[in-house]
């Protein structure tokens, strides 16, 4: 009988637009599986339901999925998104650069081992040979807290979860360095998906044939998405959007981050995770510092 | 309150309040004025999930509210009674006491797993420290001039409890009732945003994620407006017939 | 009947009570006297099992009765169901007859609170002759009363002790109740006390009391 | 405790079936074993963050106390015995005590803004309705009889509150006390993760999210800790001193 | 000076007193007999100002003085303390000589619960005559005490009144007492209860006492 798919997913994050496209047009049953949605309000309980057992997928980023596998944990991944932040200043601020942020206040979302705010840090230094942590004044907080007081004007810049940023972009914040133009700039591989989905591989020892059919599955939907506007209108209502500069922007941001088919550049993941444990140290990436082999699910 | 009037008018102030504060700040998105939150209430009360969500949020409070206030009760009044006793318990106590309610919820999700056992074991375990310490003060207290007289005339275990013991710890166990359903309440909404799919909490932090306030604000009072209700109609009656023989 | 023999009792490094040994039997009535702090009180809870820290034995029978110094009642119950709550068996009607004879059958509604001293030491009372006691504990009974008010009581206290038999103990400042209840009296005395006949001038009653003024 | 040692004696029996289950367990990262914690417990404290986290984080949890403690009191003395008082504000009590701690918070930052003024004022509103419901069920069974003494012999405020309301409301106060740190430093984990860049709530939110649960409990059993002493070295021996009364 | 003119005080549909009136110099006592129930402990918290909720009106001076029917003491603080704590003036030497007074100075530094009923209630006699009070109210100040100690605090209290000369009130249902201490003597009586010259039954003394026997 058909496999089924359970998927610990934040009942916000854009991964349903995705896989509520694979369940509205039936990618799962035309790839032999069911897929059942588990929607929560924390990240933290997406990683209890997969570790307990009581759901089969989640979505992580890689990094951290590569921290728990060299802890030890069975865990594979298979990109979702290369979808990155950047760092966002009011319209009118006076910052052209990094540089200029000199002794300012930025609001981090992600706190300090946020990966957009790691992969500045290591931009700053090589560019301008700033300490950006030493320099500037850092306010972590929940997303929606960065949110308001960056529109507030409470901090000078801000570093928020992408479909945050979005939003501010949409109501007027300025672009101030793109953290995709930061790593290209640092020789990292901008096609490496930062987030993925994580399956156990005694999950997928036992449904051998899931991994390939939720990767088509995946791979239909962001096809879809990507060709047919129509497919959009289905998802707005979940996509809380208040204005059509605001979807359009989120759409945007989407489709820019839908990773290029086929397996990923391990050699530059490496490159990467080198680069983090420079800067976010043991903290992020275990105590290895060494990108644990098997990672990334091989599908084709 | 002899008076529901006042209650009612007390309420009215506080809206009164609350509407000219939201009118001061100008910004609804951040303090919207309650008016503004009746249509969204309505609508989520009639064509949402509000009621289904409230439903689920209050069946755990009340469930849990029960578990931990006899445990805690039980608890409180051995420790209470028994120095010996509590010399060996109160350690654990503390460690309880203030063992965070995130790590006690996200340990009983990984260990019990991520089911509805494991959230109200999890809100359960929260709260029995916090009953058992208020009701061990209430018990250092009880008058050793009763229990005398009850062992004089040899009352039975049960007739005195409910008789003698019951009626002196009524004020510690209202106020544990009272601030422990709160409490309660609140680590329910940690349970089921951390680990639940349903719920007022799971509903809060939805919201709160969509920075959508005002709806964070319709949910949260939804509640808030239930237990003001069941204040009124059952806690402060049945209080005040409790102690009617204070004011006698 | 009861037995007592305490070997010693002390509060800390304060000597209360030695060598105090006697016996009371069914429908004996034994009056103790003795000057305020003497260790009356102490001497009661002790017989009663209140208080289990001393050194010796006292055999005493099941059923008991103590009517405290200090009423102690329940404040959260009516006057009547300070009678039922306490004796299980007890109906309506026999607590109800009690709080007749001891005057107060007008309260039996309203709460220890809402009672004048004197009528909650009258509900302290019938709580204690409600039951059957086989051994009544009696410590100061009547304070507070005024006199037609104590004569009824004492007549009541007389007339259980005929009916029922119990051993009974009494300890009073006023030589009439002594007088009148007692089948035996002894004074309490010294420091640690220990128990004595009564001195001669006391027993003299009435004219005792003239030497006051 | 007379006994240190038995406090001693009991902590060590709680850590032995800790071992005990996490040797059944058998899962390091779910749940490791308190002697594999040492190691990473001292690191944190001698070479890590640990000190100046927990400094922050007892330095808002003392701060916050004290002034949730000092305004409930005063709240709910002050309702407990002036019922006309309490008819008015019962309402709102029942309200800000069942408004959740997240949303207190968010609003807090939000209007406040991210700010440590905003962090302190969320934690004391979240506490006072709590601390103020007990104390006043305590304030409502005050001795009549001591306030008449009082009265008739005309004592001033001050010994009046000190000397025959205080303890009176002992067992209440230190019931809410000791229940209340609990909860204010729960709060305070909530508001730091929240919006705060520094305080065990930062670090136990940081490691939770990179799920590591032996650093998370670290983390927390540092304060837990630090309570343990607290209570061995100020909460009981005072509370000793205070009902010596009660024992003599 | 005390001005009682109290119309009526009712417990809800209870009445308790109507029209009772009456004045008390300086220097003069006032002794109350009455039944137990009657309403003397009622009639003296309102003359204190304790219960307000009545028709009528009552002057009184400032500094009064209270010995409750029950001792009333505040059970965490020591026996010292509990006179110097309530009389902000009092030395520790002041308060000690009266605690000797009462036959108590050696129970200055323990607390109310560990001493007996009767010495609680001399430590309530201690705390009213600590003062210099302008009223003194003394609500069955005596029972509970022996003989020779209630002859003590009868002496004790004769002086203060000599010496201190405040206007006085007492409620006993000790003939004797009555003689001692009081200028004049009124009976409480009825339902609701007002104030009538003693019966001549009563004024008799120890005969009345003959006749309970
Ligand atoms: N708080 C109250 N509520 C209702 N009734 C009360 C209250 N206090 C006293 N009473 C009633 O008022 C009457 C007078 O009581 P009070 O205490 O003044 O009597 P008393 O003359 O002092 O008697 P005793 O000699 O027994 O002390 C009694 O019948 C009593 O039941
Ligand atoms: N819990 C206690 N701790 C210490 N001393 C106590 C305690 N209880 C009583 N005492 C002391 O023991 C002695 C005897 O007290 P007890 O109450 O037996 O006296 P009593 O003879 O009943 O006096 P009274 O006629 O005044 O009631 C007193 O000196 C008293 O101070
Ligand atoms: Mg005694
Ligand atoms: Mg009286």
């Amino acid at each position: 009988e058909e496999p089924v798919v359970r998927a610990a997913v934040l009942k916000t994050g854009t991964v349903n637009w995705e896989l509520d496209t694979i369940q509205r047009n039936g990618f799962d049953k035309a790839n032999g599986f069911t897929l059942t949605l588990q929607p929560y309000a924390d990240n933290g309980a997406t990683r209890v339901a997969v570790e307990g057992g009581e759901a089969d997928v989640m979505v992580a980023d890689w990094l951290w999925v590569a921290v728990q596998r060299a802890a030890g944990k069975d865990y594979v991944f298979l990109p979702y998104s290369t979808a990155v932040g950047s760092i966002v200043v009011p319209q009118d601020s006076p910052a052209q650069s990094l540089a200029d942020l000199k002794g300012k206040k930025i609001g981090i979302a992600g706190g300090p081992l946020d990966k957009s705010w790691l992969i500045l840090r290591a931009y700053a230094n090589k560019e301008y040979g700033m300490d950006l942590a030493a320099e500037t004044e850092q306010v972590y907080g929940a997303p929606p807290l960065i949110f308001k007081s960056a529109l507030d004007g409470e901090t000078d810049a801000a570093i928020n979860f992408w479909h945050f940023l979005a939003k501010m972009k949409a109501a007027g914040m300025r672009e101030l360095v793109s953290v995709s133009t930061a790593s290209e700039a640092l020789g990292l591989d901008p096609d490496i998906p930062l987030l993925g989905y994580v399956f156990k591989e005694s999950y997928l020892a036992e449904h051998p044939d899931v991994l390939k059919s939720f990767y088509q599955a995946s791979r239909s939907a962001k096809d879809l998405l990507g060709s047919d506007e129509s497919a959009w209108d289905a998802l707005r209502p979940m996509m809380n959007a208040k204005t059509d500069v605001e979807f359009n922007q989120l759409k945007k941001d989407y489709l820019a981050g839908v990773p290029k088919p086929g397996p990923v550049n391990e050699d530059g993941a490496a490159t990467f995770f080198k680069l983090m444990a420079d800067y976010g140290g043991e903290k992020l990436v275990g105590d290895t510092g060494i990108l644990p082999p098997g990672l990334f699910a091989k599908v084709e | 309150m002899q008076n529901p009037s006042a209650r009612f008018l007390s309420l009215l102030c506080l809206a009164g309040l609350w509407i000219a504060a939201s009118a001061l700040r100008g910004d609804p998105s951040v303090l919207p004025s309650p008016l503004a939150l009746a249509e969204p209430f309505w609508r989520e009360l009639t064509d949402g999930p509000l009621l289904f969500h409230l439903g689920m949020t209050t069946w755990r409070v009340v469930l849990s509210f029960a578990l931990a206030m006899a445990i805690g009760t039980a608890l409180g009044l051995m420790m209470g009674t028994r120095p010996g006793l509590d010399k060996w318990l109160d350690p654990w106590l503390v460690v309880f006491l203030n063992l965070p309610a995130l790590v006690l919820i996200v340990l009983c999700y990984l260990w019990i797993g991520l089911n509805e056992t494991a959230a109200i074991a999890a809100v359960v375990l929260n709260k029995i420290p916090n009953v058992a310490t208020l009701v061990r003060e209430g018990a250092r207290t009880l008058s050793p001039d009763l229990k005398a007289m009850a062992t004089v005339y040899r009352m039975r275990r049960i007739p005195y409890l409910r008789h003698v013991v019951l009626p002196q710890m009524g004020p510690v166990l209202t106020g544990a009732a009272r601030s422990g359903i709160a409490v309660i309440w609140k680590i329910v909404l940690v349970v089921e945003f951390l680990g639940r799919s349903n719920g007022i909490g799971f509903q809060i932090h939805l919201y709160f994620q969509l920075f959508d306030v005002p709806m964070v604000l319709v949910y949260a009072f939804s509640f808030i407006a239930l237990m003001l209700l069941i204040e009124a109609l059952f806690l402060q009656p049945s209080e005040r017939r409790v102690t009617a023989w204070r004011r006698a | 009947m009861i037995r007592v023999g305490i070997k010693r009792k002390d509060f800390g490094t304060l000597k209360v009570l030695e060598d105090v040994r006697f016996e009371v039997r069914e429908g004996e009535c034994l009056a103790i006297l003795g000057p305020s702090g003497v260790g009356k009180s102490t001497l009661l809870r002790l017989v009663a099992g209140i208080d289990k820290d001393f050194e010796g034995n006292i055999e005493r029978p099941e059923r008991l009765a103590f009517v405290f110094q200090e009423p102690t009642l329940l404040p959260w119950r009516s006057a009547i169901d300070n009678l039922l709550l306490v004796h299980e068996g007890l109906t309506r009607d026999a607590a109800l007859a009690m709080l007749v004879r001891t005057g107060i059958a007008d309260k039996a509604d309203v709460y220890p609170g809402q009672m004048s001293l004197g009528q909650q030491r009258r509900l302290a009372l019938a709580r204690a002759f409600a039951g059957q006691p086989e051994l009544l504990i009696l410590d100061e009974p009547f304070v507070s009363l005024d006199d037609a008010t104590a004569d009824q009581m004492l007549d009541l206290t007389a007339d259980l002790l005929r009916d029922v038999r119990p051993a009974a103990l009494l300890v009073t400042h006023d030589k009439r109740e002594a007088d009148r209840l007692a089948t035996r009296m002894l004074q309490l005395s010294g420091k640690p006390a220990s128990l004595g006949p009564v001195p001669q001038s006391f027993s003299g009653g009435r004219t005792y009391h003239s030497g006051r003024k």
